[in-house]
């Protein structure tokens, strides 16, 4: 049975092309993918995961706002009952030169990962993988041999 | 279901009144008075006829600040510093929202304390006599520049304030711009703006009227904005509109982007009625830029090679500090002096470069297929069949945040650096269509010794600002960043 | 009469040791230790080998200053930030003219004041040991670029000191600079220098050597500059020079410069003996630039997409400000990132122009009509040849200074911005080929309803600085200012 | 009979495109032209013009030095003879921003006429003519005509 992830991009941001490549990447990798898109509010996340049975949120930010985005987002999770991994990465505060405070700010916020702007969809892939114990499929295998 | 047809006048006069009706300054416009205003302006100063009769591609930045005064100045700066033939007033992102109320209080903070607090010119705040008081202190045609998708009190008041170039329309600035707008309604409130600009026209005012043509800015494949373009050119004309400017993006392959401007302007007059006149504007590379000024002028001489040989009627520069947002004043001009010295130099000589005519038929079936689609999806109007065909993705922009789109194609870029559909989704062209399209990306996929995949349109959106074309493999990773891409 | 033979051994120490005998620092020359010194140093810095196994065009810049701790850091940031694949290090002008005695004052002064005495590196001051503590210190192949004549003793020492290329030639060091150089005595000074880059090579340094290409940097018709370059390479290569990279200038039509720099390609590997790697080095535009960074990015940017379609082996950059003379180490490092970032997105993509290979026809045609008289003036001896045919006019280069040349011949730019010859002067040309260029020139002056005339030639040469790439008249004036032009 | 006049660059300076045009320029309007080329000194202006009894002495100067490379020019040519009009004319002081101030420089040095860096061939011809009451010959009609 395929592995559900819901992903969008939250708050008022409009980026939609890492959130896009990122949707591709995973139904690569044969998970099942629920993409928001963007501007998408913390309520359609939580709705989205319980109505899915997520295992893994992924929240995309790009526009420097992603921690008011963020805040209260893992306490209404807990409230609808919704138990996923929750990954969240993009440009994550204006002006970041030190990303490991910004890392522990959202660690501090209830994320299980953070991932810096440099990441790509092959390291979120990889994570949930570890986190979700999941093996690569057959055909995702000769997929990423590139 | 919206339909393409002319507004009537009692609708006309209906929407005008509601919405003149939702913001104070609505109240200043009087169209017997505006046109009064408009034929007291020097002929230097009609953007239509500036436009149409010039001799080469005319330049224009893009620029707009809170204050009428600093508007003023910024520019006179760029038409005497930089050299812009023709004007921009970009509009602010409150206004954009129409939120009328954010904006005024924005600009009186910008007033208050000298720092910008808006991203753009307020014009509904400044009104219809603010308006008047920027077109009679420049002197050069200028355009409203925006992004609305719902532009109608800002063209009410911005017509009426002498503007005669007004920038969008309803898929262009809605599809690329935001998740929750309603085609249909978008369109409605289009025919609205066109008709208004078709009214000034029938009164000796020629209005013109420019769809967005880069639409997401980011790998746009030529056919899907020329599609869109004739689209939009179509219902402005329906209602009135006789001087239509149909926009591209530059992709950055010279002939692609050289077969797409032949395309567009082939295209856009033979779709479009006689009485249109048709004039077509490039924009220099709308996507990442190198965080570095020096590469940034790189890009942007690529952008000025390519409208040498492709001499649209305008070109939209860009500036070095494109990579940072908003730019000075002075990196403003200095992007349409560096485009203006590399296009002058290349125009003096022929440029022929081989494969563009055989682009340029590629680029033409595949519209050809869109907007008979759209045609089919619309029973023969549309306006109706623009909005069915969104829905199925028979047309489909990449990387669109709407909810009115399909969103299902994926460009990527072939061998030589054309920006090809490595997933067409559901998109109308034909079988032997998206096959060529397959087999140039097999092609990059063997030089690259990798298989198609979304890696490929990963690397491509960020190779530009990472200096290269393509985004080819690099060591042994063959993903890299996508986050900061858009 | 100087003729084309190898200097004898005897001849050669003779020479070495008069040479080094006329400042302090030649002492510190001894060979065998700077055989020793090369044959330390990293494969990387090997400048001939760099060059010639390079998959695309190596960027080099122009930058030299006075003091050592600073050229060291000029050069590490041109690399590092500037991404410069070749360094250079120019040297000052007393070093040019054998002063090296005012340029030792010079570089006292600047150590003393801090500001800089100099307008360039005095390597002959600075000795051999000066000279590898800087080639040890940056991390990249440097080559030695200056305009000296008489070169005999910088060579000695920067040969010693670890350079292993080196600028210059008989004719193109000799002819654009100065007004009383003796031709035959200046062929004589450079076998010396070739001998001695020869002697390196045999005994497995091979010293790159690299004729300057772009003369008097007006105007030059490529077919002139190429046959230097050739005329050039022969003389380097009787002297047992192997690695010779043959120079270029650009005109500004692009079809002019790819097809010249491919007829400098072949007739240089036609020439020239099997045995000599030849390659090419293209200049960016070296007339006149703009006064204005902006415009002077339009035309480094023409350069970088000719150079995109020409792949030289290497390219000379430009700075944005070269109007004002010497350029920041900044604004040398951003003339290097635009070159790259726009060669590089042309490079990735096919660009076929139209009507290179008639263009090259014509330029090897008259190439071989000079290199021929060339070789008839000297009763088949190419140095005795040279001396002659530049007496004569038979060679001749535009607009230069020396005495030594005849200065008959004048180029004007024809109706597609091609340079051609107004005034053949005493060129040893076909009929037909002055007949050509002739017939060029005449259908300029149709399109701009002025007879052909040294306006012309006036407006031509002040063009790209104004904006343009071909003088035309504007307005009711035919002329021009002509007095700061060269 | 034709009128010689003497032209080049004075002192150190090699620029030579100038003066070049301008020795073409005087020959069409059918001068007889001495033209000393680059890097010429005092001496050889009052040389070639005592020697060809010209009519007319015409100073470049483009490196900003011509000041000092001129002092004394004008008491040689008395001392030598010669009865001449002097032109000078380039780029006559670094950094100039008042060309008035520079004409009167060199007015004052002797010369009769003094050019700006704008002025063209055109202008010099056409100020010979008039100095020394010479009417345009029907091919140089033809010749500027355009």
């Amino acid at each position: 049975m395929p592995t559900t992830v819901v992903l969008g991009v939250i708050g008022s941001d409009a980026h939609v092309v890492g959130v896009t490549i990122l949707e591709r990447a995973l139904e690569g990798a044969e998970f099942d993918v629920i993409n928001l898109g963007v501007q998408s509010s913390q309520a359609e996340f939580v709705d989205a995961a319980a109505a899915h049975d997520a295992e893994a949120i992924l929240v995309s930010s790009l526009y420097g706002h992603a921690e008011q985005d963020c805040a209260g987002l893992h306490d209404r999770l807990e409230d609808a009952g919704v138990d996923a991994v929750t990954y969240i990465g993009g440009n994550l505060s204006v002006g970041q030169d030190d990303f490991e405070k910004t890392r522990a700010t959202f660690e501090t916020l209830g994320f299980d990962r953070v991932f810096d702007p440099e990441s790509g969809p092959t390291e979120a892939i990889a994570a949930l993988r570890r986190d979700l114990q999941l093996n690569a499929t057959e055909s995702e295998r000769l997929r990423v041999s590139s | 279901m919206v339909r393409d047809e002319r507004l009537a006048s009692d609708e006309l006069r209906r929407i005008d009144e509601s919405v003149r009706g939702t913001y104070p300054t609505g109240d200043e416009v009087d169209f017997e008075d505006a046109l009064a205003f408009h034929d007291s302006l020097a002929p230097e100063k009609s953007f239509a006829t500036v436009l149409e009769s010039a001799t080469g591609p005319l330049l224009q930045p893009r620029a707009g600040v809170a204050r009428l005064d600093e508007q003023i100045d910024l520019l006179a700066f760029l038409h005497e510093r930089g050299g812009a033939d023709l004007l921009p007033t970009t509009i602010d992102s409150y206004t954009r929202d129409n939120e009328y109320g954010k904006a005024s209080t924005g600009l009186e903070r910008t007033r208050e304390t000298g720092a910008d607090a808006l991203n753009g010119f307020p014009a509904v705040n400044h009104g219809v006599e603010g308006c008047r008081e920027l077109i009679t202190s420049v002197d050069a045609p200028i355009e409203v520049r925006h992004g609305t998708p719902d532009a109608r009190l800002l063209a009410a008041i911005t017509l009426a304030g002498g503007f005669q170039s007004f920038e969008g329309g309803p898929i262009s600035y809605n599809i690329p711009y935001t998740k929750r707008g309603n085609l249909a309604e978008t369109i409605e409130h289009w025919q609205f703006v066109d008709r208004l600009a078709g009214l000034y026209t029938e009164h000796g005012v020629r209005i013109n009227r420019e769809p967005f043509g880069p639409l997401t800015g980011t790998l746009v494949p030529p056919s899907i904005a020329i599609a869109i373009m004739v689209i939009e050119g179509l219902l402005a004309a329906t209602q009135g509109v006789r001087s239509l400017t149909l926009g591209y993006g530059q992709v950055g392959n010279v002939v692609q982007d050289v077969a797409a401007l032949r395309a567009l302007r082939a295209l856009g007059e033979e779709y479009l009625p006689d009485e249109v006149t048709v004039t077509t504007v490039f924009h220099e590379w709308m996507g990442g830029f190198p965080p570095d000024e020096a590469r940034a002028n790189g890009v942007i001489g690529l952008g000025a090679v390519t409208a040498a040989i492709a001499r649209p009627d305008k070109v939209i520069t860009k500036s070095p500090q494109e990579f940072q947002g908003v730019p000075t004043k002075e990196a403003n001009a200095a992007g349409l002096r560096t485009t203006r010295q590399l296009m002058d130099m290349a125009m003096e000589q022929r440029l022929d470069i081989d494969g563009i005519e055989a682009e340029r038929d590629l680029i033409e079936r595949e519209t050809r297929c869109l907007i008979d689609a759209v045609f089919e999806h619309g029973d023969g109007d549309v306006a109706a069949g623009t909005v069915r065909a969104f829905e199925t993705g028979a047309l489909d922009v990449p990387f669109a945040p709407s909810e009115s789109a399909n969103g299902a194609c994926l460009p990527a870029r072939d061998d030589d650096g054309r920006v090809r559909l490595f997933d067409p989704g559901d998109l109308a062209l034909d079988d032997e269509l998206v096959e060529i399209h397959a087999a140039r990306l097999e092609r990059r996929a063997e030089t690259e010794d990798r298989s198609t995949s979304f890696h490929m349109v990963a690397d491509d959106v960020d190779a530009i600002s990472n200096g290269r074309l393509i985004g080819r493999p690099t060591d042994a990773d063959g993903s890299g960043g996508v986050s900061d891409a858009d």
